[in-house]
């Protein structure tokens, strides 16, 4: 209930923000006067409206606004009431704002009232459990199969690992029987007796690629470090490799 | 399926769920039919109304538990969950207008109560109790607002056929929103409105007559 | 406080919390004795276990309520949606290998695929298309798999002897596997295995023929 301020002579003087709106005024004018909604111009409550009006200057613009629409309604009705009527004027169209303004205020009065037995059916004091995490979550199911589709991803698999087989089979890759370090202890030894040598006398016919590559390089080795000396007669002819210094004794 | 199997089904279902279930859902997931699926919840309400703890909700053909309201001091005693305050005034006026009225704009909403209803608008829509439901085909499209199931399940609602007095108010409203359909009417507060189809007999020949 | 009243608040307070919730502090903040809290457990069990769709967990002087595990599988139904999706290549090539080789452990399909199948196991599990069917008896006694009856009901098999060509299939992974024992097979790299369904004419004979 809203509160009273002030008692005054025959009505009660109520807060204007108390009401949610100028219809809720009016409508609790209605009330507390007990008369019903279609007389309010043939009682004194458009003048009690009016009168507490003077407070609009303590409330926002926007609801001053709302109450004063109202009020200039009222003003209009009664200002119509006490002019002699004149037939001319009255618009067949237009509705009378008289009807419009009780019409406004009984249906607000429904909705006011359902409102209220609303009121006594809200129930705050049920309590809801939150979902369960798993709740939401998919459930993956599998698209239908196929066995050919189980045999294709089958028999290429099978293709597949013979191809790797095929691959893993060893390519033999033959260790070098000899590095070039070695082979140099090797040639060092033999010309160290021979004192003199053939170069195609260096190679077995067996050798490999590398196993040649490694002598000529511990050939050239020995070049560098003057340990031997060579001498090559024709061109693509053999190479006569001699122990450094044995040349000049001969 | 026996029925004490599908009670078990759906009692686990809610309890899991927490939140509304479409009786549809359970319906065609699980291939039950119409009959079974009352004969059901039935049951589950018997046992789960009245002294229990857990109650069985029904609004807008789904199915939720929710605690026993008389019980709500002890259990938030125990386990403090968030509380909901009760509506004020203006809520309540403007919800019951929306129930009764829906889908409507804020404007039509502002016109009945003669003022702004922004707050109110606000408050209603961040309780869930409103939504948006479409758009009005006007200038501006302005938005149409509905009420949720948060809502019958506040106000305790099965339906909106629910709502007090809902086809009555409806009437009434209609008869003063549109005096001029019924000034040649005397109404009565029961006074029904007769069905489209109904044309009185001595009316009848003219009317197949008539040119249309 | 009545029995039957506190039983209905620890009831909404274990439906709530849906987590267990000790005993200790329903007892501490309402008050309650050991007695009383007793025989409310006694009587919620009562309620709460054998065909009820909620059941009662009583461990560590805790109290849960969780769904009955009978009905998983229709709760999972209607409350988890479904998602379909393919088998991936790698987890056909395991499912045909455990199909044709079962019972067979882990490490030896790895060793056929020659790569890590931990994922494509669990997988295939997870979907129920393979089940460990025992344990080798070697060291470390590793677990043998084999396909199950959703495998035979997915593929459309009444039996596993169903597979097409299963002897065939068997001797050609025996070759792949031991190429050294079948050194008359030359691979080019573009070698392909013929189709099952490909036998040599001169073949036909000796494989209808011979003893299976």
């Amino acid at each position: 209930m809203p509160e009273i301020v002030e008692q005054k002579e025959e009505f009660f003087i109520y807060r204007l923000d108390d009401f949610e709106g100028p219809l809720d005024l009016l409508l609790h004018l209605v009330k507390e006067a007990k008369i019903e909604i279609k007389n309010i111009f043939v009682s004194n409550i458009t003048e009690q409206f009016l009168s507490h009006m003077e407070q609009l200057e303590t409330i926002d613009m926007e609801k001053a606004a709302e109450f004063v629409d109202v009020a200039s309604t009222l003003v209009e009705i009664k200002v119509k009431s006490l002019l002699p009527k004149m037939e001319e004027f009255i618009i067949e169209d237009e509705e009378d704002p008289k009807e419009r303004l009780i019409r406004q205020l009984e249906e607000y009065n429904l909705f006011k009232e359902a409102g209220e037995k609303l009121k006594q059916q809200e129930n705050v004091y049920r309590f809801y459990k939150q979902p369960d995490p798993k709740v939401s979550d998919s459930r993956v199911i599998l698209k239908s199969m196929s066995l050919g589709g189980l045999l294709d991803a089958f028999s290429s698999m099978m293709h597949k690992i013979a191809l790797q087989k095929q691959a893993i089979i060893p390519k033999t890759i033959i260790k070098d029987r000899f590095t070039v370090a070695e082979k140099i202890d090797q040639i060092k030894d033999i010309i160290s007796v021979k004192k003199t040598m053939s170069f195609f006398e260096l190679f077995e016919s067996d050798f490999t690629k590398s196993e040649m590559i490694n002598t000529f390089l511990a050939l050239l080795e020995l070049l560098r470090l003057r340990v031997i000396t060579c001498y090559q007669a024709t061109l693509f002819g053999d190479i006569i490799l001699t122990k450094t210094g044995e040349q000049d004794e001969n | 399926m026996k029925i004490e199997r599908l009670c078990a089904i759906i009692e686990a279902i809610l309890f899991l769920a927490g939140e509304p279930v479409k009786q549809g859902d359970i319906m065609s997931k699980l291939n039950i039919s119409d009959k079974q699926m009352k004969e059901a919840i039935d049951l589950i309400e018997k046992n789960h109304s009245g002294a229990s703890g857990i109650h069985l909700l029904k609004f807008n053909n789904k199915l939720q538990f929710s605690t026993n309201p008389d019980v709500a001091d002890e259990v938030s005693a125990v386990l403090n969950p968030i509380k909901e305050k009760e509506l004020s005034r203006a809520c309540l006026e403007t919800l019951a207008i929306i129930a009764y009225k829906q889908p409507i704009t804020r404007l039509e909403v502002e016109q009945i109560r003669g003022v702004n209803s922004e707050y109110t608008f606000s408050v209603l829509s961040q309780h869930g109790l409103i939504e948006v439901v479409g758009r009005k085909d006007v200038i501006g499209k302005p938005m149409l607002f509905g009420t949720t199931d948060e809502f019958l399940k506040r106000f305790e609602l099965s339906s909106l056929e629910d709502l007090p007095d809902y086809e009555k108010l409806l009437e009434r409203i209609s008869i003063i929103e549109n005096p001029q359909d019924h000034m040649l009417y005397k109404f009565d507060d029961d006074f029904e409105l007769p069905e489209e189809e109904e044309i009185p007999d001595f009316l009848k020949d003219e009317i197949e007559n008539s040119p249309s």
